[in-house]
């Protein structure tokens, strides 16, 4: 990885120097566990000084979620075929009914459930515990729903205190409507954010799921599985087309869009690929020891990192491949030029700030700087360590590196760093725009997409444009002052 | 069960199945079935407890909304307040996990309270529960009292608490415990006999329209009635943009909220969201106590304006005589496009028995109304104004049914549009008729939540959507020779 | 020609053909033929002289509008006005008929102003024109002084007069025609030497939007700035429904106009449709002048409450910085539902100049910008505001064109969507865009003449309504896949 | 025709009365000459006494229009395959472009044309004349609109005035174009109403259309043609559908959804159905005269008069026809029953007043009376004696008839008689609305529509109900004063 130019203004001192006067600013304590959560970075070093992965420190406002994020949120929402119900009070279901953007393929309601099931926990339930009224709930859904290809059950935090067993429950189910029935355990209060979400929804789809089917299509040589793409905003349907393409067949996605048959096949496959390492590692790691199925991060964010995985990809093929690679980088390049020559005057030389979940922070610089931007910081939700040591060697030395960041230290470094961008969540969008700063939802994509592919960076181009460039900033300072 | 006999082959459902099964959902027998379901709830319109709660912990100035429990719900919370206010919703969490499930809460919140007090500088931390600490009994009292004696608080810090369920009740439960909750520790202390501060209490309740609350304020403002809106969100979830973000941008002065207990009166405008702080109310402060119906429509208007006019011995000011007959004028000019159009409505039972008084009011016909969790008493309440009024005749009350069972009822018994919140997009779009957007969340329009729909002004806003919308329907399907230059 | 020889068959065009033409008019090559008219003019944006004279002399208060010329003429305006303000539009006339093409008005002006006096009781007639006078060469000036001479009206009646032939310019000329005379006969003699009314002169223009005049009301209220809206349409215009039928709901006082002569300020917030008015307030009227444009967006309303500060001396009142912030705020949120999009524009210059300086200011990208009779002058002023911006690049004004040429524009080079009156629905029809209705008049929907589209809520305003219905268009035209609760 | 009950409190002294006293309040000169026509009913009085089609009072607030109104809003505008051209400053095609409802069928802009042609004179044209304009203007919209069936030229008021001789450019333009081009010189101050202009049509229709084309197909025994409905709201595409299934068939309209080579073959029908009397009179007389073809006046206003035209119209034809009439009656008994079951009970004993243009005073009382409605005044804006002479009849003795009533006149008569419904224009619509008084305009049907034919009485009766009974009225009293 070519070594990052370096950033105007931003070297390691005058980073660390941010890093000292925000902690100063803190309680004694908090300080001490949030200063190794902070660091200016050093692309060489391995591993990352930052550590990760750690309980929030209690009222700091970390931007987190829980393990039922991690797993209804991110890895079982975007399966179409299957009711997942969120077993426990009414609030989890609803707040997450529809808030993914994982778009989903086939009838609502009739082939696909963009829906929100729910056991709707009462007092009674909490006291006289909720397994009959689960068992009655998947025999309801399955009537009403008849085409589903299975169920999922996803706890809420009241299911692990009150001493229920929803996997006795989902066996029992899973013989009597001879349909899959897979428990999860993830449970809200479980582990210290999404991340252990995703790590249970891994287990659950290793012990429930994997292995039970097969494909109806003899196997081939290019069968390869996409692993960690939720299809948020359409990324799947602008990823796939690229891989098939180059001659591969995509024979199932982990998880979006997802068929949770083929994903149940996926041990048949010749080649995992890989987008978010941070939630579905697990799977590719059980299934190469299992299944001896190798595995390849891979990154379709920016022209740039688009020609580099599919070159690496085709490594993993034959000849057929390596050529229908350079094939399709040539047939591209004119386009990704144009966009890069339409945005790019406009954006060469900004900086942006970047706090996503797990894997965006390090993944879209290159499409950033495709552009011509540079990312003076960066810092993840609920990555570890491995995410880290990815992530140094993709930025500038000195650059600011932030996990689990608060919102108290991330407006104190965007105070200082200035950026012309930042891209994190909704919950942090209009904090920063209420100070002028132009932001882009880097979850959600601010409701547009997809961003993965060719034909995602026309789209990101145009939105990051728009969000930098638009003249409503030039509104903000008001004459009246 | 061997391996090998287990490995089932990918299914493909065929196409028929495909169209029977989307055929058999809009069928009376499916509707039938739907209608059976006792244990799966499936699209639910309503949120849990802590939701409420923190609406009202944001609504005074100066005060940080802190959730002891789960770091994800406060995540939830926050995030569905910026998606419908396009905003910054501030809260923080003293993040309880595993450790928390087995030895309680008491560090997390020792920990919480001492780090969010440092780093933010709140006035007043008002505290609500998640599931965790409710199921394994945390006592916030003792724990709040301990975080104090043991130096994580200073003494003086406002620390009012609420338990806020999600396994009982819906948001707007949360919002009347967090409420009461608040308005003791702030009035503490400050009764004082036979004093009277000669204002107006207003507790608008659980309302995600900001225009609202201001058309309250503004209505007092022409009628020179000096009020005190208790949890007002109006300017801390619609504060501007002038390049400064403040994380304390408006809400009820903690002063005025201390100083309410000796108003002249005090006035809820949503019966269901306020029912226990109106009933410690009635005990602890001076002056009348009144409930009444939020003002949607003219009559309702009208009743507020009276009332107030009553209370303050105040003129009925020109300007809102003015507006009362701009909006009469407005609707009977538009009674043409909703008269004898059929309504579905859902959403919090204070929004129903306004939204469908301006129903009747207008001669459209309320068909389905639907609760997703409310009490007979409502049912009770919503049936005997449906029966004020011919339009009401042929429509039906549904408690404890959810926006699936509604689709049902949309498909099998068609009506002409359906009233409620986002949630409602995807039964409105297989009846295929048009969602109006008037509850809460509202996450796919913009500033739908700015324009009031109560008073006056309100009623002329609400016709004006309904109206235009299917005037534009009107153009839009109509073949070119019913395509006309006047609707 | 013999009869039998003359007599064809009824003809039938066959669909082929009718085929073939309906895509010929879609073709670039028809566009060229289309804009080679020199002599047809095809769905006309704009209206004749009188009908402005008459929105003036309406706005006064007890002013009884006369049209000198054919009754035809005054029911046309009459029902123009009911139809786009749902109101009563009252205006008399003395009926010209063939005698009077022969022998001149006059006895029908002596028996109309004797009648119309007595029956309706008004405190001023401001008499206006029709072609017929016009072209016959009636001497209003001579027949008013006559009818007064021979007693067919108290002399004290204030009678001002405008030729105002629909042959020449449009109906804003006709406004400033009959506005330039009623003020000159109300302030003849009312002018003293350094006498200042401390008074601010607001002159709105032609605006069919009672909502934009209110804007304007409350924003000197709010500033502390005592003001005279000369022609206040407002409440005449939207006056209420109590039960009684007002005649004069309103208008500008006139011993208010009569004074204004003495006004601090006057300020004309529409440049073109006061020209001969602002000429003649420059030479008679005390105090500054002031032409600004309409203040669309934030940066117009910016200039114009720097402007009114600086000549009342008065500070920007908290109110509206507050509303500046929450504009702006508005803006940026919801600047990626209009950024980039490309729009046409249709109607009156001033509109049409502030409609698109808001959307350069959101990043839209205003692509056909037509005003179908207008002046060199205006287009070169138009241009320059589309230079001022780089989202002006590429947009084309035309300046009588009409609104079959716009229609060709549209399916040849195709836009996003279409801002004017209702007249545009037929072309945006055909071009498959929606219609925003922004401007006069509009007769196809309800109330949207009540709320502004000018100031800080009226950028909120005209946000709003273009942004959601995009949003209402991606959800009703997606395929299920695409359906999204959030947008 | 049964006369009709009297109403309660309305007797020929009490209208008298009324009438003096509105009078009284009027300069003496405008009170003499309005006193002719304002009268009180004598059902049995033949002629009608008041009087009508006289010029304006000037000053009082006619509700006239005037003679281009006439022609173009009411006889052109309908003809769907013509280009009609307002000939003179833009005001005019402005106002009257869509704002009368005549629906047609076809392709707008291709073959049909709602829209509005303009000569747009300016002040040269007036000093210049407009005859070379003229001549272009209509070489370019027959280029730029090739399947026009012809193409009409409708003077406003400057054509008349400066000397123009449209006539010598519409012979010329017809040759050249090989188009029928019809030149109409319904310059707006001829006349005293739109009346004229509708004379004036009929005549450009004699003159220049009619005996120019024949039906494509052979001549039939059932031939018949409709005249003087315009197709407003569709009500032609209400009552045509009737005609047919009685076994007649309906050759052209006149005008509504009208073509115009079909007018001009009308010579050859058996007979002339007539509806709007005062608009088309002039050209059944003219082909009863020219071509011998009877005509006969009906009304499809409401189940009674709708049975009895029927009727007459099978006197008209043999036996089977007549067969097919009862018949059809019979088919639609039971559902205007219904209709009549359904609002009856809401409306039995409410009265109207009605002020429209030269018809529908008189036609539309069957269906009000169908409803139990009774009408305690009407009148025309531009109806003559013969119209007056048909009026009587249909309404009860002493109720207050009157003629072009002005804004004053008919505010007092409203406000004394107090109807429970008006029924007239948008001029007058707010105008009682204000006063709290439920309104139909009865030109437009307030948008609503088609109210002619059985589908149009379910439509009439919904409406009136839905005006008369709106709760909204309730609100009208304020509690505040």
């Amino acid at each position: 990885m070519a070594e990052r130019k370096p950033i105007k203004g931003v070297t390691i001192e005058s980073t660390e120097k941010l890093i000292a006067e925000t902690l100063a600013e803190m309680p004694e304590k908090a300080a001490k566990k949030r200063a190794p959560h902070l660091g200016a970075n050093e692309p060489t070093a391995s591993p990352c000084a930052v550590k990760s992965n750690k309980k929030v420190v209690p009222g700091v406002m970390s931007q987190r979620g829980c393990a039922y994020a991690g797993a209804k949120g991110v890895v079982w929402g975007p399966i179409r075929d299957m009711v997942h119900v969120s077993h426990g009070p009414v609030g989890c279901g609803v707040y997450s009914w529809g808030t993914r953007r994982n778009l989903m393929q086939g009838v609502p309601g009739v082939t696909s459930f963009p829906m929100d099931f729910t056991s709707d926990f009462q007092e009674r339930d909490i006291v006289y515990g909720g397994d009959i009224k689960l068992e009655k709930l998947l025999k309801e859904a399955d009537e009403l729903f008849p085409l589903n290809k299975g169920m999922s059950i996803l706890s809420e935090c009241p299911v692990g205190l009150i001493g229920d067993d929803i996997n006795a429950v989902a066996k029992k189910m899973e013989n009597e409507l001879g349909k899959l029935v897979v428990p999860c355990n993830c449970e809200g209060f479980r582990g210290v954010s999404q991340s252990l979400g995703h790590h249970i929804s891994n287990d659950s789809i290793r012990d429930h799921i994997i292995g039970k089917f097969q494909f109806r299509e003899e196997p081939g040589p290019y069968d390869v599985a996409l692993i960690g793409d939720y299809n948020i905003g359409g990324d799947v349907w602008a990823a796939k087309p690229i891989l098939e393409e180059i001659g591969l067949t995509v024979k199932s996605v982990w998880t979006g869009d997802g068929e949770v048959e083929k994903i149940g096949a996926t041990h048949a496959v010749k080649l995992n690929l890989i987008h978010c390492y941070r939630s579905m590692n697990y799977m590719c790691k059980v299934m190469e020891e299992k299944w001896g199925i190798p595995w390849l991060e891979y990154n379709f964010f920016g022209p740039t990192k688009i020609e580099a995985s599919l070159r690496a990809i085709g490594e993993c093929f034959d000849d057929t491949i390596k050529a229908n690679v350079e094939q399709v980088i040539e047939k591209y390049k004119p386009a990704m030029q144009a966009v890069v020559a339409e945005y790019k005057p406009r954006l060469d030389g900004k900086t942006a700030m970047l706090f996503v979940g797990g894997l965006r922070p390090r993944h879209t610089i290159g499409a950033y700087e495709d552009l011509g931007i540079q990312i003076t910081g960066a810092g993840y939700e609920f990555a570890h360590q491995d995410d880290y040591d990815r992530t140094a060697p993709e930025m500038a030395k000195g650059t600011l590196i932030y996990d689990d960041v608060s919102e108290f230290e991330l407006e104190k470094f965007v105070e200082e760093l200035k950026p012309d961008l930042v891209g994190s969540g909704i919950k942090e969008k209009y904090v920063f725009q209420k100070a002028g700063i132009p932001f882009r939802q880097m979850h959600s994509w601010d409701y547009s997409g997809p961003y993965h592919g060719y034909e995602g960076f026309k789209i990101f181009a145009r939105d990051i444009d728009m969000a930098i460039n638009s003249p409503t900033w030039g509104l903000v300072k008001s004459p009246f002052e | 069960m061997s391996e090998a006999a287990a490995i089932k082959k990918v299914t493909e459902h065929s196409p028929e199945e495909i169209e029977k099964v989307k055929n058999w959902i809009n069928t009376e027998e499916y509707k039938e079935r739907n209608f059976a379901r006792s244990a799966l709830v499936v699209n639910p319109a309503h949120a849990c407890q802590p939701l409420g709660a923190q609406m009202v912990a944001t609504s005074f100035e100066g005060a940080l909304p802190f959730v002891h429990g789960s770091q994800g719900c406060a995540s939830y919370f926050r995030s569905t307040f910026s998606r419908h206010y396009r905003e910054p919703a501030a809260a923080t969490c003293d993040a309880m996990t595993e450790d928390g499930a087995v030895f309680g809460g008491q560090n997390n919140l020792f920990e919480g309270l001492e780090n969010a007090y440092a780093l933010y500088k709140p006035k007043m931390i008002p505290v609500y529960t998640t599931c965790m600490p409710e199921v394994i009994g945390d006592d916030l009292t003792a724990f709040i009292k301990n975080a104090k004696l043991q130096g994580h608080l200073p003494e003086n810090v406002l620390t009012p608490y609420a338990n806020t369920p999600s396994f009982n009740g819906t948001h707007i439960h949360g919002y009347d415990a967090m409420l009461k909750s608040i308005l003791e520790t702030l009035t503490e202390g400050q009764s004082i006999e036979g004093k009277c501060t000669g204002k107006l209490n207003i507790i608008p309740g659980f309302d995600g329209n900001v225009g609202n609350l201001r058309e309250y304020k503004r209505i007092c403002e022409l009628m020179g009635i000096p009020y005190t809106m208790l949890a007002d969100s109006s300017d801390v979830f619609d504060s501007g943009c002038d390049g400064e973000y403040r994380l304390y941008p408006g809400g009820t002065r903690l002063e005025d909220a201390a100083e309410s207990v000796n108003g002249k009166a005090t006035l809820a405008l949503q019966k269901y969201s306020t029912v226990t702080t109106m009933k410690w109310i009635e005990a602890e402060y001076t002056g009348e106590k009144v409930i009444m119906p939020m003002p949607f429509g003219v009559k309702k208007t009208d009743e507020l304006i009276l009332k107030l006019s009553e209370l303050f011995d105040k003129p009925v000011p020109e300007q809102l005589k003015k507006e009362r007959a701009q909006a009469v004028d407005a609707m009977t000019d538009a009674q043409q496009y909703l008269h004898g159009r059929k309504f579905a409505v859902a959403g919090d039972p204070d929004y129903l028995l306004g939204i469908v008084s301006f129903l009747l009011e207008m001669g459209a016909r309320p068909w389905h109304v639907l609760c997703s969790r409310a009490t007979k008493k409502f049912k009770k309440e919503m049936d005997a104004l449906l029966e004020s009024s011919p339009f009401g005749a042929g429509c039906t009350t549904y408690i404890n049914k959810d926006l699936w069972h509604m689709r049902s009822l949309l498909v099998t018994d068609p009506v002409d549009g359906i009233i409620g919140d986002t949630h409602a997009k995807w039964a409105a779009r297989d009846a295929k008729i048009p969602l109006f957007r008037i509850g809460f969340p509202i996450i796919d329009r913009v500033n739908l939540h700015r324009s009031p729909w109560v008073g006056y002004t309100g009623a002329i806003n609400m016709l004006t959507m309904i109206a235009n919308k299917f005037l534009d329907i009107k153009d839009e399907t109509c073949e070119d020779q019913w395509f006309e230059m006047m609707r």
